[in-house]
């Protein structure tokens, strides 16, 4: 589904990726963690095609996706993507900032539109809120309406960067449980996440970054247990787990 | 060339100033009118083209010529041969002389009483040149002050703001009469102004035919005609005495 | 195109245009000086009190900000003249600019008296301060770092709105300028020599602004 | 010969319909200014944005309008055009000018709300599959036009009332209309007034329902 | 030492004290507690003079505070207050912060008042932080400046307004130690608080506000153990204490 080799990405003179590898094969959720700056968010950039690259290679669903003549905007629309600031767009309500993309970029008709965007507002609990303007939702729903907006467009594959880290400790979990609903589906994903909790419940395999590499990727189980990398102990000692 | 161009465009460009009356002014309706308005109307029709006129201020008139933004300018200039490297000369269209108005309790009488008093003209006139060059002989410039406008001079009199307003004849018997508190002052001590038709420089022919548009308003009784209709009384002698021509 | 340019004429005058620039910063820096004291008081007034000063320091300010700075300028020239009152050139200017700039200034201030939390003031007179106390060593100082930067803008303002002294014959650059030009009639070549002096001395303004900034503002 | 008062004559009803127009005259340039103007200057706001080569190099160049007078600007363009072959008539020459002024001042305002929408917001929706111009039109321009709209407004006002200055190449404009008044009427004060009047009705509602605007917005 | 007889305080239309008594002795430390909007606030202000009041009387030190021939400056040189926001002043250091009342207000020798401002600074634990700026400081460290700003006018009394309500969990910490500390030497106090478990353990005694009138006070133990007020049992039953 995902295949990255030899991935390098250097912003200006600072080399933020150092030849990474990774295959993330389809319904598989990949969990990565790493401390600040290890380049984490960069990573998923450089998957959704938001930065370009500088060596190396990256196919999604058999496409290159930083080959020239790539058109990036398809791609993007097989490929969801959650920030960690909820992104929703502050002057359409809940309902149109759903299908918006659905309507502008796949072209559905008004109609079809906003019939996907209900349901999938529906489906991640927001069902009650359709013609509210975002400034009206929590910061949990709000990350929940920025879901909704990524899965309209039908995606084959998640990219969630830290989706909860700017919320309230108690609107975390219901941002969580809507992930986890998600994985259960069967939706290939890869999470940035610090919650390490939820990465050794949910995920199938977890990658350790640590400047620029992935420095150790296992199941859970294994990479939590028994951490063979010494920065991946340290790292695991100062967070809780 | 010019000739050619104006007759082509259809149109004729007059640069004339408007706070100069009667020469040039603005009538109750907010048009132009006066002696030089006139001129411009009577050039175009006998170059039967449309005429235009462009309000310029006394600074503006040379450059409107230099910079091709008007073919003309009826606007009292004066003939002096420092302009001459500029712009090109008609011979003279009209005569006159500097006078000033002035406060009519700032017992002025010569323009010796004129020396200690605050003065104003219109930035970029013959008067405001050739006062300051008594000024500074004086050593007295600082009492002097420059205006955008004549009319400005002239509300700057009545006001109070300035003794005396350097202008020019003509238009001392209108500004008197139009303000309690101004009265026609001295008649300045530089020679009479010889003001000439203004064309481009290179010009030529365009020269050659406004000289003789000049010599026709004089042979067909016109000059006489808007001279008495705008100024009153007999047209002053356009010929220079001692000069031949 | 037969147009020659000279500039000979230009870089003769050059010093007179550069001495006459000096009078353009100083009539800018006075009106700037005079507007901050005027904007500081229109400004509180506007936020403390009621009533006929409230309503005259309202419509100087929306006059001020409303209607075009030339307009002011003519009517500090030639309209109060009607009533006798007669003002120099320079007077005219200066009038003119500080009555635009504490107009503008005046809104820039109490956009920050509003932007310190009242709990400021609060707490300073707890302390045993007394108002004036609270005012001038803690408040203003918070509102002019606030207000530092369209204090900047305003003062580049000022020295652009200052060209407009050459309608009302005073002989700052612009009018200088106009001088000259009208001498010689190199309209052109004046203008563009003067336009670089104005850009150079904006620079200058925004150069030490930033210096001045960056001492005076540390927090 | 005809008596003194052919050439001065006292203000008069009609004198009163003649300012009206050319307040509308006013309208008129400043209109055009503002709407072309700001139309160029959202386009090199975003041209600011773009890269930081083309900030500096455009912005540096957008710089020099900002710190030129306006007076001088419209001077030397007066001058300059016929010089490389252009006839222009005062009103042509005037807007030109006021449009490459006002999108100056727009490009600051626009790149100011592409900032304010912020590259978070951008990155979502790219990431959602949108073009460039789709997030441009569908996501920057509505979160930006909020967030500088009060800033543009500004911009606009400036231009109504900095469009007095396009009086001086003879464009009958308020300003000029009056000047021309005052010369025939002598009556300086009353004009002054009037037009004053014109002009903060022209501009006194727009900045209030502008402010209003931008409270309602803020809470 | 603070002596309030039948306290009412109006804004406008709005009555918000409505006869408080109140006697708190030398070396005493009040707690406040009660709901948002029953004039806990009010009453300090109203104490500190930063409000007028509409009847009734509050003595300090002997001294009629609302009487109007009083001095208020040397009133509240006499009381330290701190509020809920750190109120440091941005544009001073802080040193500047806590010697400019000793200088301009006691009339303090500028090395005197820098003197008694870094006794105060050691007392709270800000002694190396002088030169710095507040906004260089945390919510917490901020927070004990004030209290040091205000005892560098060597009050008599001190009264906190919810001190350390703007403050994020970790940092209250410092702040309530700061201010044990000086109940431990004996200030007299009077601190609103919602930190039931404060003052709890640090008062002498504890009011209960509701609606603008002392519903009940009380030592800590009979307060919290044995309410009888209903408002009060509702109060507690909402609040952890
Ligand atoms: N646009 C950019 N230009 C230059 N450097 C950048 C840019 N974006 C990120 N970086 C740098 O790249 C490195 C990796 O950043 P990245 O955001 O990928 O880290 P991260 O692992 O996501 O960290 P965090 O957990 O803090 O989000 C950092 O050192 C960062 O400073
Ligand atoms: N300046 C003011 N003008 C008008 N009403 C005010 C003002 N300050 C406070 N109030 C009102 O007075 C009442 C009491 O306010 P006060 O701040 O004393 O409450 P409090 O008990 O401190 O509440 P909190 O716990 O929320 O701080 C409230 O209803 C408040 O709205
Ligand atoms: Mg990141
Ligand atoms: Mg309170």
């Amino acid at each position: 589904m995902i295949k990255i080799t030899n991935l390098h990405k250097q912003y200006g003179e600072l080399e933020v990726l150092k030849g990474i590898d990774l295959d993330v094969p389809k319904g598989e959720v990949l969990s990565v963690i790493g401390s600040s700056g290890s380049g984490k968010s960069t990573l998923l950039y450089c998957i959704n095609g938001l930065e370009p690259i500088q060596k190396g290679q990256i196919i999604v669903d058999d496409i290159d996706v930083h080959a020239s003549d790539t058109n990036l905007n398809s791609v993007r629309q097989n490929m969801g993507m959650v920030f960690q600031q909820w992104n929703s767009f502050p002057h359409l309500t809940v309902l149109e900032n759903v299908a918006l993309a659905p309507k502008i970029v796949s072209k559905l008709s008004k109609k079809e539109a906003l019939e996907v965007a209900e349901k999938q507002l529906l489906h991640v609990g927001l069902g009650d809120k359709l013609t509210q303007y975002p400034s009206a939702l929590s910061g949990g729903q709000q990350q929940r309406l920025a879901i909704a907006r990524a899965l309209a467009m039908e995606p084959k594959c998640m990219l969630f960067d830290e989706a909860t880290s700017a919320l309230d400790p108690e609107l975390v979990g219901e941002v969580l449980d809507t992930i986890r609903l998600l994985a259960d589906e069967g939706m290939t994903m890869i999470c940035v996440t610090h919650e390490m909790g939820f990465a050794r419940e949910v995920s199938d395999r977890v990658a350790f970054f640590h400047e620029g590499k992935i420095e150790e990727i296992n199941q859970p189980e294994e990479l939590f247990g028994s951490a063979k990398s010494k920065y991946l102990q340290k790292f695991l000692s100062k967070v809780k787990t | 060339d010019k000739l050619d161009d104006v007759i082509d465009a259809g149109v004729l460009r007059c640069g004339v100033v408007l706070d100069f009356p009667p020469i040039g002014y603005r009538d109750a309706n907010n048009e132009p009118a006066g002696f030089d308005v006139e001129y411009c109307k009577d050039l175009a029709a006998a170059l039967e083209v449309d005429y235009e006129i462009i309000a310029v201020t006394w600074a503006e008139r040379l450059p409107l010529i230099v910079t091709n933004r008007g073919d003309v300018v009826f606007g009292g200039t004066s003939d002096t041969l420092s302009r001459a490297k500029t712009v090109g000369f008609t011979i003279p269209y009209a005569i006159y002389y500097a006078q000033a108005v002035v406060g009519a309790d700032s017992g002025i009488v010569t323009v010796e009483d004129m020396y200690d008093k605050k003065v104003a003209a219109a930035v970029g006139t013959v008067p405001e040149q050739e006062w300051l060059k008594i000024a500074e002989e004086l050593g007295i410039e600082g009492n002097y002050q420059g205006y955008q406008s004549e009319n400005e001079v002239f509300l700057a009199v009545a006001q109070g703001k300035a003794h005396a307003g350097i202008t020019t004849n003509t238009t001392v018997l209108p500004i008197t009469q139009q303000f309690d508190t101004v009265i026609a002052g001295p008649r300045m001590p530089w020679g009479t102004d010889y003001t000439s038709v203004v064309g481009p420089r290179m010009d030529v022919t365009w020269l050659n035919y406004l000289n003789l548009f000049v010599t026709q308003q004089v042979r067909s009784g016109r000059y006489q005609e808007l001279w008495g209709k705008f100024v009153g009384g007999e047209a002053p002698e356009l010929r220079i005495p001692g000069v031949y021509y | 195109m037969d147009y020659n340019f000279h500039w000979r004429p230009v870089f003769k005058s050059l010093p007179d245009l550069l001495e006459s620039a000096l009078l353009t910063l100083e009539v800018a820096i006075l009106s700037m000086i005079l507007g901050i004291l005027f904007g500081l008081a229109l400004s509180l007034i506007r936020i403390k009190m009621t009533g006929p000063l409230k309503w005259f320091a309202v419509s100087w300010i929306e006059l001020a900000r409303n209607t075009p700075a030339l307009l002011q300028l003519f009517f500090f020239g030639f309209g109060l003249g009607a009533f006798g009152i007669h003002f120099s050139p320079f007077l005219i200017v200066l009038l003119g600019l500080t009555f635009n700039n504490s107009g503008y200034l005046a809104e820039n201030f109490r956009g920050g008296f509003n932007s310190i939390p009242e709990t400021q003031i609060r707490a300073s007179l707890s302390l045993g301060m007394n108002s004036f106390q609270t005012y001038t060593r803690i408040i203003i100082p918070q509102v002019l770092r606030v207000v530092y930067h369209p204090m900047t803008n305003q003062m580049v303002w000022a020295v652009l709105m200052s060209s407009l002294g050459m309608l009302v014959g005073f002989r700052e650059l612009s009018g200088e300028t106009q001088f000259f030009a009208s001498k010689t009639y190199r309209i052109f070549e004046y203008f563009a020599a003067t336009a670089i002096i104005y850009y150079v001395i904006v620079k200058i303004i925004l150069g030490l602004s930033r210096l001045m900034a960056s001492r005076l503002f540390k927090y | 010969m005809e008596s003194a008062s052919t050439y001065f004559s006292g203000f008069n009803i009609n004198d009163l319909l003649y300012l009206g127009e050319a307040a509308l005259r006013t309208l008129w340039i400043s209109f055009w200014a503002i709407s072309i103007g700001s139309f160029i200057g959202i386009f090199l706001g975003l041209a600011l944005s773009i890269s930081r080569v083309i900030a500096y190099t455009l912005g540096a160049v957008l710089d020099v309008f900002r710190s030129v007078p306006l007076i001088i600007q419209l001077v030397l363009f007066f001058n300059f055009a016929p010089i490389i072959g252009l006839r222009l008539n005062p009103f042509e020459a005037g807007l030109i000018v006021l449009i490459v002024y006002t999108s100056a001042y727009v490009a600051n305002v626009a790149r100011g709300g592409i900032e304010a929408v912020g590259d978070p917001m951008r990155r979502a929706a790219r990431s959602l599959g949108m073009t460039y111009w789709q997030d441009l039109r569908y996501v920057v321009w509505p979160i930006g036009l909020r967030a500088v709209f009060p800033a543009w407004v500004g911009v606009a006002l400036g231009v109504l009332k900095d469009s007095a200055l396009v009086s001086i190449l003879g464009y009958i404009e308020l300003l000029k209309a009056s000047q021309i008044l005052m010369t025939r009427t002598q009556e300086a004060i009353l004009i002054l007034s009037i037009a004053g009047a014109f002009y903060f009705a022209l501009s006194y509602p727009i900045s209030y329902y502008a402010t209003r605007l931008e409270q309602r917005w803020s809470e």
